[in-house]
């Protein structure tokens, strides 16, 4: 099982003064388990280092156990100065004396008594370490753009570049509802015209296989023929939908005649050029109560629409509902003074209601302090906020990503990987992950390119997590419990062989499936179930 | 064109020049990640717990943080700032002012025993004056690099005596007072600027015994902060009543800094875990908090037992005793309260020196002072080569702080490929605001 | 060959040679059977001298093949420190079968082994020990195997242990007062020495040829009624008719060493596809599908290993008298290669060897 | 519920014989518990040709192979098998339900036909006098109450289709002459009864009283035995004592239909082969070990793996050679676990098992109240009020 060597670290005094050295030494030499024991003042120094690369080659020892401090602060260090001496970076093992002993047991005798506990368990472990290979796999640069609205055509302009191509899928038209609009007009002729992005419309993506460095993508094409893509990355950008006021109590979408959407007021406006309305009502925060969340961009659309009206017929009376004024950019407060200095009357409400009276409508609210109005209206219109997309679901089963509780693709991390997700080599932008302006769409467009180019560099190879886990054939039953124990979608069912495989470029090594295999079959390759009780008996004889 | 490099100067390590320099490091790119403080994490590792899992803030962060120090692409430089900028995008020369710090980063290991035998005390800024550190100092336990730097205008030696108590105290001889500020010249094809933010003292009274703002009451809750993370007054007191003022300063500076309403709702849970049975009053003119965690985020603050108050106005504050007196205009009626702390929400404002460096860059501000990014780019700034990350350009929460950065990083990577069709951030065609969904 | 004789019933014996051995240092651990809780025995090794008074190694109990569990302490290393084994006869041959498949390490342990009177099935000792070692000393000393014991003890011909160091003399002596221990090889005399007076003499061995004879007479009931003859294909069936397929048998025998058993692997599973074809040819099938197919197969692995010690027919929870019907085909298959399973830890197993002439019997 | 009656006319098993060859015509192949050729034992035959139906026994006077074992060794994986119908005891469908959602088992081509369930002899017992114990088994069936039955099968509160979801029902309705109840369960069910002829929709609430009835009875029986056996398993030494006779053979978990390993992880390299050094060490450390060590690890061990899905079947204790109340044991703990993760094993092929899912909130009860409550306790864990009693822990 090999040479042993054991490198006990002083730390200048933080370990020197709080631990006997001298009795883990001659303890340790008397279990006669190690090969030498060597000791020296700061082993993360340029010469500690030195010093433990070189005499692992002078004694010939083939696994090290360092006593030092934590590894989050050296096991990145000591690793490299084993493998400069010609070790596996594995074969190594790092015990904590500083903070866990030194720094935490005042007692130098029980400090001292621990960490020689330690530092057998340590040994007793490290018997059982075998050298593991740094593994690497081929990546296709290229990425699957899915989802052809805002968020979808940035992320597609933004990553393709000399080397690196992109395919976008649209179920429609790339554009989606703004297609009119010039400055999404242009923007899609940018799309069309890149010779390095592929547009395909109206297709329908059946299923993705693969992993991240290597996906593959069939879809049926408008035509019904069956495509493949290869791809390294995939970007979603499924977009969101409006929300569907319709049964929505005291508003009486699709009951009440005059009552519409931003969108059909917007159209119907653009449409009837005669005559005006004398009064116009736009209510806020519609389906916020049943979504849960405020989608941050109705507010300001609903003061665009106000506004348009003010600025076609003056004397046309314009009053807006609402319960939370969100201005969240910083242009957007003026942006409601300039509103309301045009006349548009703003009333916060908690209760509303709008009912048919004579011809027209009535616009009864209560506010906060009990009192209450009402307001006649030839036209209300309803701004609502945004929902998940319906399609979110189907997605999220074919790319194995979780969905939060209002329906949106999860990030792996809200703060530090917030257009990752838990499937390395998917990430998600735009109104797909939640309700985002067209602003946020492409800054996540932006994000997401960042983290493309920066993963999958053209002719760089994809260096694998090598601790991850592996599942003993001989042993697997294919009862599938690791399956489900696996968050990140790499143990799967091979189903003519009935076992458990693990796909070493998407374990990340958390050894969820290690620990729900009753039978053993599946082991982490750090820690083993020999690694594991070797430790254990150690600490506790 | 012939000196064309890749190397990226990134000036600021706060969250988003972090995320900035590893996405390009990942990419191979070179890094001179420059930062004026002696630590750097900027003002993420000021709070305890951060929206929306309520997770620690420093173990949060420390991954990227220990990412930065071991990558090779990345050379971190402390109390360091940019003097000068020359050439253009691709060919940058810029020149760096390195502050002395009179600690060797390669021998001190951290073990703080040059701490105790330094006579001089002073205020420590990172903690917002709440408490003491010594003319040799690390900002907080746990900031990195895991070295002190000695503030040479405190120290007695500045002042003539020869006081060499540190040095003796150090086992490493890591100390040296010989160490001068020095200047040094890098190429640099791109430049990304993430200089943070700071809390305006626009709209708030002057100073009173027991009114703190966000850094400060976000300071009282820190586990490694002044108080280990109890909630106490200035002298010593449990308070049995918080007040928490919205929108402080928002007409003064004229836009809503937008994350307020969401980090004092998580004030509101600080003062519900700390403190048994306290009183929490929360006056709000506006609640905004879009995005998908956010209301829940307020809802489950709420079950706590706020009392939320809507006022008119921002409350006018005053001292009352050693308490607070809040008078403000609800329903039509003048009201007051009487609490024994109150906590501010100040306005967001650009980093110190924001202007000075925007034209040190030649780049545009916008009408309050952040640096303005190109037509709708999302991180472009208005000269080729320079790129935008985080509350510099307008106050944001720390998600899109992250998306921000990665598509600066996203910008310098597609930059710097001579034969791209697609040249850097052509012109987009200026969009109304707020222009539908996504 | 150096004869010893202690004082006491061979329990206190035995415990006495160990305590002696493990206060002159000459041993520092003793595997053997010990009452680990009241009317519960089990092996054990024993490091701490006070802990041997727990010692019971003549109670005719085999909880588990001794032998086995020795395998099972050795597999990877021999024991760190000199330590004594105390396993009956077909317990050491086991041992020695599993040393010669690689799966067990004889350096540093004293072989202490037993002229064997037989053991009874673990579970008769349900309702109580004490009967049955009443009955059990009696026989031992008259010499008679009583029915109480396992079939295969019964008739069991290899009752005297080959290759041990000591042997302690059960079989046809008085051994109430004194018990003979027979210190067999030049290691055994060493360890033994100064242990109690010694003398060269003969140990009386009419007893044993006795003994040898009346369990010879009790084969034909108990072993030949299985030979192939009497048996024939659909005997064999009949007899494993019972059989739940729950290889609790292969489980307990000591040379069945295999980590996972072939009849347990993915290679032996029954495709969907093969039972549909059953039902097409017969009609009918009987599950669990391969119990037979399992039994054979054993019989193959094991018969020229069997040492007969009856752990299988023990565990069987059908009561099927698999001991007898493996010892019955062991014994003609080891015939044929005139190899008797654990005689010697050098002797090669036939299957490992090739003599041109050794199936010239089957071949003509 | 609707099903048809049918008088029984000779003894219970002619009745269900004949049931069987009628829904044997609409099926590929019916597996039933049928008696050996040497008459001593019961074995489950596979059978298409109907002449074998006369040795088929559907309800048997002892359970040697557990159903879903026997279900499990004709081939896991998919197709090949045209469509079985499995005549199985309720406990051992619902083992086979636990087996399907563990892949072992495919239930796509698989009906599962449940009986009343009598109880069953322990197997070493029948095996010492099979007549004997046939002629009480038919007393049983008569009505007769009997001691003898193994302690699980006396205690047993699903013996009917409580909480099991087999695709057809076979309900026994005691008294001169009796009759038969056949209920179908599920579409599948109903299809087959139609194209056998046997569906029916006569009233059976007498039935169903009947099961009401005696289901009140064995939970009253199911109670005290737990209340025994907590008091009996209580503790480390409690734990110990209940095992002292153990030898260790694992014949307990071979018999068991839920331990589906290919090589339990008790007697894999990783538990067994140790260094010598190891085995020595933990001899010096604590005086002696005992060969082989791993008794308390491998029953705790095993029921850590399979408590959740235990059916309570009483394979384990009938195979045990040294009488241990294996299966009284494993099976207070299972319902106690079960209880706390409100899962029923075998009650529907769709519940996922508890291990595969995780709900934030399904161990508050537990975590908040420091314990679980006695199993079998008619109060739920839930029902419990923040200051439960000390009683309710278990140490």
């Amino acid at each position: 099982m090999g040479k042993i060597g054991l490198y006990l670290c002083e730390c200048g005094p933080n370990i020197a003064e709080a631990i006997d050295l001298d009795r883990i030494t001659a303890e340790i030499k008397k279990d006669a388990k190690v090969a030498g024991i060597e000791r020296f003042k700061l082993l993360c120094s340029e010469d500690g280092k030195r010093f433990v690369t070189e005499s692992i080659k002078e004694r010939g020892y083939e696994r090290v156990v360092i006593a030092a401090c934590s590894p989050k602060q050296h096991q990145a260090t000591f690793e490299q100065v084993v493998a400069n001496a010609g070790l596996n970076a594995h074969v190594f093992q790092m015990v904590n004396i500083r903070e866990q002993c030194a720094w935490a047991t005042p007692d130098k005798e029980q400090a001292t008594s621990k960490a020689l506990r330690f530092i057998r368990a340590a040994i007793g472990r490290v018997r059982y370490h075998w050298p593991l290979e740094q593994k690497e796999i081929e990546c296709s640069p290229d990425t699957i753009v899915i989802g052809g609205g805002t968020a979808g055509i940035e992320a597609a302009l933004r990553i393709a570049q000399k080397g690196r191509k992109v395919f976008l899928l649209e179920k429609d038209e790339p554009g989606g509802t703004r297609r009119d609009r010039e400055w999404m007009a242009a923007r899609v002729d940018a799309l069309r015209n890149n010779p390095l992005i592929e547009v395909y419309e109206h297709c329908k993506i059946r299923e993705l296989l693969g992993f991240f460095g290597s996906f593959v993508a069939h879809l049926e094409t408008r035509e019904g023929n069956e495509v493949q893509l290869k791809a390294g990355s995939v970007v979603l950008a499924t977009g969101a939908v409006a929300f569907d006021p319709t049964g929505l109590a005291g508003y009486g979408y699709r009951e009440l005649e005059g009552v519409s959407t931003v969108r059909e007021f917007e159209k119907a406006a653009s449409d009837a050029s005669d005559g005006h309305p004398k009064s116009v009502a736009v209510i806020h925060c519609v389906g916020r109560e049943k979504l849960g969340y405020c989608s941050g961009t109705c507010c300001v659309e609903a003061m665009r629409v106000a506004r348009r009206v003010k600025e076609a017929s003056a004397e046309t009376e314009v009053t807006e509902f609402y319960r939370d004024l969100c201005l969240p950019g910083t242009e957007h407060d003026r942006f409601y003074h300039e509103t309301a200095k045009t006349g548009v009357r703003f009333v916060r409400f908690r209760d509303i209601d709008v009912a048919r009276e004579g011809p027209g409508l009535v616009v009864r609210y209560r506010q906060e302090d009990g009192s209450s109005g009402s307001v006649v209206a030839d036209a209300v219109v309803l701004s609502a906020g945004v929902a998940a997309g319906p399609a979110n679901a189907e997605f999220a089963r074919m790319f194995n990503i979780p969905l939060d509780e209002h329906g949106f693709f999860q990030s792996e991390h809200p703060v530090l990987n917030p257009v990752g997700t838990v499937t390395e080599g998917v990430f998600v932008v735009g109104g797909c992950r939640g309700p985002a302006g067209a602003l946020d769409a492409t800054a996540q467009a932006g994000a997401a390119a960042g983290k493309v180019l920066s993963a999958l560099v053209p002719g760089r190879r994809l260096r694998l997590e090598t601790r991850t886990s592996e599942v003993a054939e001989a042993l697997c039953v294919g009862c599938g419990i690791c399956v489900a124990a696996c968050a990140y979608g790499a143990a799967t069912l091979n189903e003519d062989r009935h076992i458990a495989v693990v796909n070493e470029v998407l374990c990340r090594g958390c050894g969820n499936c290690a620990a729900a295999c009753p039978s053993g079959a599946a082991q982490h390759r750090q820690f083993t179930t020999r690694q594991m009780d070797q430790e254990v008996t150690q600490i506790l004889r | 064109m012939a000196d064309q490099t890749t190397d990226v100067l990134v000036i600021g390590a706060g969250l988003a020049g972090v995320e900035a320099s590893l996405v390009l490091a990942n990419a191979g790119r070179k890094v001179y990640l420059v930062e004026r403080q002696a630590y750097f994490g900027g003002n993420v590792i000021k709070s305890e717990e951060v929206f929306p899992n309520l997770e620690c803030a420093t173990c949060m962060i420390a991954p990227k943080q220990s990412d930065v120090i071991e990558n090779q692409n990345v050379e971190l430089l402390t109390l360091t700032e940019v003097k000068d900028v020359r050439g253009e995008a691709g060919a940058f020369g810029v020149t760096l002012l390195r502050r002395a710090r009179y600690v060797s980063l390669e021998n001190c290991i951290g073990c703080a025993a040059c701490f105790e035998p330094c006579p001089v005390t002073a205020a420590n800024e990172f903690e917002e004056g709440l408490s003491q550190r010594k003319a040799i100092y690390v900002a907080c336990a746990g900031a990195l690099p895991n070295a002190p730097a000695i503030a040479m205008g405190e120290c007695l030696r500045s002042k003539g005596e020869e006081c060499t108590a540190c040095r003796d105290a150090c086992m490493f001889d890591a100390i040296n007072y010989e160490d001068k500020d020095e200047e040094r010249e890098v190429k640099v094809g791109a430049i990304v600027v993430a200089t943070g933010y700071r809390l305006s003292g626009a709209g708030l009274p002057d100073r009173l015994e027991n009114v703190y703002n966000a850094f400060e009451f976000e300071r009282l809750r820190a586990s490694n902060g002044p108080t280990e993370g109890e909630i106490r007054t200035r002298d010593g007191k449990k308070p049995k009543s918080v007040a928490l003022i919205h929108c402080a300063g928002r007409r003064e500076k004229g836009y809503c800094s937008q994350v307020c309403c969401r980090y004092l709702a998580k004030f509101a849970r600080y003062a519900f875990d700390k403190l048994e049975g306290v009183e929490v009053h929360e006056f709000i003119q506006e609640v905004s908090v879009p995005g998908k965690d956010s209301q829940r985020f307020l809802e489950t603050a709420l079950e706590k037992g706020v009392k939320l108050v809507r006022t008119k106005a921002v409350p006018g504050i005053s001292a009352n005793g050693s308490g607070v007196r809040i008078e403000f205009q609800a329903n039509g009626k003048s009201e007051s309260d009487e609490v024994d702390m109150a906590v501010l929400a100040p306005a967001i404002e650009p980093g110190s020196g924001a202007a000075a460096l925007a034209e040190l860059l030649g780049i545009e501000t916008d009408g309050f002072g952040f640096f303005r990014t190109a037509g709708s780019e999302p991180a472009t700034a208005t000269r080729p080569g320079v790129f935008i990350a985080g509350c510099n350009s307008g106050p944001k929460d720390m998600q899109t702080v992250v998306i921000q950065a990665e598509a600066a990083a996203a910008g310098v990577l597609k930059m710097n490929h001579k034969d791209t069709e697609t040249g850097p951030g052509e012109e987009t065609q200026e969009r109304p605001a707020g222009s539908g969904d996504g | 060959m150096k004869r010893f004789q202690v004082p006491g019933t061979p329990d206190e014996a035995v415990r006495e040679l160990l305590g002696f051995l493990m206060e002159q240092e000459r041993i520092r651990g003793a595997f053997v059977l010990a009452e680990v809780n009241p009317g519960g025995f089990a092996y054990t090794l024993i490091a701490d001298r006070q802990l041997l008074g727990r010692a019971a190694p003549t109670v005719p109990l085999m909880p588990v093949n001794g032998g086995r569990m020795v395998s099972r302490l050795t597999t990877l290393e021999p024991v760190p420190e000199p330590t004594a084994v105390v396993l009956r006869p077909c317990e050491l041959r086991a041992l020695f079968e599993l040393v010669k498949l690689g799966q067990a390490r004889l350096d540093n342990l004293l072989l202490i082994s037993c002229t064997c009177g037989g053991v009874v099935p673990t579970r008769s000792v349900l309702g109580g020990i004490d009967p049955v070692l009443e009955k059990h000393r009696d026989a031992l000393e008259s010499g008679v195997t009583w029915d109480g014991l396992r079939d295969t003890c019964r008739v069991c011909a290899e009752f005297v242990p080959k290759g041990a160091d000591v042997t302690v003399a059960l079989v046809g002596k008085d051994t109430r007062q004194t018990t003979d221990m027979l210190a067999e090889t030049e290691k055994g005399e060493r360890f033994l020495e100064g242990l109690s007076p010694s003398s060269e003499s003969e140990p009386d061995t009419g007893m044993l040829e006795r003994v040898g004879e009346e369990r010879a007479g009790h084969r034909p009931a108990v072993l030949d009624r299985f030979s192939p003859d009497a048996l024939g294909i659909s005997g064999l069936i009949s007899v494993f008719g019972r059989c739940i397929n729950c290889h609790a048998c292969s489980n307990a025998c000591p040379v069945c060493y295999c980590n996972t058993c072939h009849f347990e692997s993915a290679d032996a599973e029954q495709k969907p596809g093969t039972v549909s074809d059953e039902l097409d040819q017969r009609g009918g099938l009987r599950l669990p599908v391969g119990t037979i197919y399992y039994h054979v197969g054993r019989m193959l692995h094991v018969s020229l290993s069997c040492v007969g010690c009856g752990m299988c027919s023990d565990a069987c929870p059908v009561n099927i008298p698999v001991a007898s019907i493996f010892t019955r085909l062991a014994g003609s298959v080891q015939g044929m290669f005139d190899y008797l399973a654990g005689r010697d830890a050098e002797e090669k197993i036939p299957t490992s060897t090739f003599e041109a002439e050794e199936l010239k019997e089957v071949g003509a | 519920m609707k099903g048809k009656r049918i008088p029984v006319d000779g003894s219970v098993n002619d009745t269900l014989r004949s049931v069987l060859a009628l829904l044997l015509k609409a099926t590929d192949a019916v597996m039933v518990p049928s008696r050996i050729p040497s008459k001593e034992s019961f074995a489950y035959l596979l059978i298409r040709d109907p002449k074998l139906l006369e040795a088929a026994t559907p309800l048997a006077p002892v359970m040697p192979v557990q159903g879903a074992r026997a279900l499990q060794s004709m081939g896991r994986g998919r197709g090949g098998l045209p469509g079985i119908l499995c005549v199985l005891r309720p406990c051992e469908a619902r083992a086979a339900i636990e087996l399907f959602k563990r892949n072992q088992v495919d239930l796509e081509d698989v009906l599962l036909l449940t009986i009343d369930c009598p109880g069953a002899f322990p197997t070493r017992d029948y095996l010492g006098n099979p007549e004997e114990f046939d002629r009480r088994f038919e007393e049983i069936l008569q009505g007769k109450q009997d001691d003898g039955l193994r302690p699980d099968c006396k205690s047993c509160v699903g013996f009917s289709l409580q909480e099991v979801a087999s695709d057809v029902h076979i309900g026994l309705l005691r008294g001169k002459p009796g009759e038969v109840a056949v209920v179908h369960r599920s579409d599948r069910g109903e299809r087959l009864l139609a194209d056998a002829g046997v569906a029916g929709d006569d009233g059976i609430s007498d039935w169903e009283a009947g099961v009401e009835k005696e289901a009140r009875v064995r939970t009253g029986a199911r109670d005290s035995a737990f209340q025994e056996m907590k008091g009996r398993a209580a503790g480390v030494d409690g734990f110990e004592k209940l095992f002292a006779d153990c030898v260790n053979c694992h014949n307990c978990m071979r018999v068991c239909p839920i331990c589906y390993c290919r090589q339990c992880f008790f007697d894999s390299g990783d538990s067994v082969r140790l260094r010598a050094e190891d085995y020595f060490a933990r001899a010096q450390h604590r005086g002696g070990i005992r060969f082989p060590g791993d008794m308390m690890q491998f029953h705790v061990g095993r029921m850590y793996h399979m408590a959740l899905s235990c059916v309570a079947c009483g394979a384990c204790e009938d195979a045990c050679p040294m009488d241990v109340p294996v299966s009284r044991v494993f099976a207070f703990v299972g319902a106690g676990v079960q209880e706390q993760f409100g899962y029923a094993p075998g009650r529907s092929r769709e519940e996922a098992m508890p291990m595969t899912t995780f709900k934030e909130d399904e161990l508050h009860a537990f975590e908040d109240a420091g314990g679980i409550s006695a199993p079998g306790t008619t109060e739920t864990q839930s029902g419990k009020s923040k200051d439960q009693d000390s009683e309710g822990k278990v140490e």
